[in-house]
């Protein structure tokens, strides 16, 4: 299975599809969206961080695991970090793959794995960054 | 040896540092080194550990590791 | 829920999200696609037909009823009819909701309700349109 | 009344046509008007009918419908 996995602290812009696929049926996108309410009340943003390198890895180990169960051909995930506003997307999600079920089932597994075990975090607001206590 | 202990969004606030190398032995467990580090630090039940990027045991031995992490309830996505 | 189910004989131009959205949180996205190797033999197009009218009042109903067991906000469908090249999408279904299970579990049940009950059909060349027995 | 018959894919092709206007009774079901157009046409257990644009029974009379289709196994998607 072909991996790509991106954090980008800019609005996150959907790849090109790639050109003639071979074998693929079927094309499963997600886009995470920040809400307005968040907990129950009106946010202007939401602030992401990560600790990267090991979100990378786990997101990776995630993806080559579901793959055993879900045979896909292709992980695309592009993660924002820093402030991401209202109705813009925190994350970006595209599996490819020969059967639909088989991408349907990998792509909303890895955005439930994503949320358990990446170490990634929201806050309503931008954290502070290195204040003393 | 060194490790570098990151802590990340909450536990970056409660602890007042997002990085610190710190110098440790093979035979220190997270647990002991988050202790010497912030005597009055809890990390709870919630608080997970990851040692050289992979989760861990609080009280499993660092052996050759460079990175310890405090991974505070995620929520990515 | 609100719901645009089109047919189209040029290839799928997939429409623009709708702009700020208020409370969507998820948005799936499917495209099926025309492989080439279809029942083991290498094919350069499937033809679609498609009993239009009752098509479209098929999979507004499966849309309603899907829509009572995973609330969704609104539901994009655009099938494709007459030829439709290897590598190219015979359909596309988005689906916005304001939580991402919904939106998986929707966007799944209604492909595969569709490919069980919509009057659409696809041969591997073009089907003879009126050709006496 | 009236009614258009509709056939589609390879129904279209075994019949021959793919519309066509026929005069009925209300208490004529499917198959009579089917059996009428092509007495030699078995649609057997996998063609399905519609009536109005709705799945329906081959057995149950056509009431006031001004549609009937014939639904051979879909492929659609």
């Amino acid at each position: 299975m072909k991996k790509q996995i991106e954090f980008t602290r800019a609005p996150i812009v959907v790849p090109p599809q790639p050109g003639k696929l071979r074998e693929i049926g079927a094309c499963v996108e997600f886009h995470g969206i920040v809400r307005k309410m968040e907990n129950g009340r009106v946010i202007p943003a939401l602030f992401y961080e990560a600790y990267e390198a090991m979100a990378r890895s786990q997101l990776e180990r995630i993806a080559d695991e579901l793959n055993a169960a879900h045979p896909c051909d292709e992980l695309c995930l592009i993660h924002r970090l820093g402030p991401v506003p209202t109705g813009e997307a925190s994350m970006y999600l595209r599996v490819l793959s020969r059967h639909r079920q088989e991408a349907f089932d990998f792509a909303a597994a890895f955005v439930t794995r994503l949320k358990a075990d990446a170490p990634i975090w929201k806050t309503p607001a931008p954290a502070s960054q290195c204040t003393a206590p | 040896m060194q490790i570098t202990v990151f802590a990340f969004a909450h536990t970056r606030d409660q602890l007042g540092f997002g990085e610190k190398v710190l110098t440790c032995e093979a035979q220190d467990t997270p647990r002991a080194i988050l202790r010497r580090l912030a005597p009055r630090f809890d990390p709870g039940k919630t608080v997970r550990v990851a040692v050289d990027r992979e989760y861990a045991d609080w009280d499993q031995p660092i052996g050759s590791a460079s990175e310890l992490a405090l991974i505070p309830p995620v929520s990515g996505g």
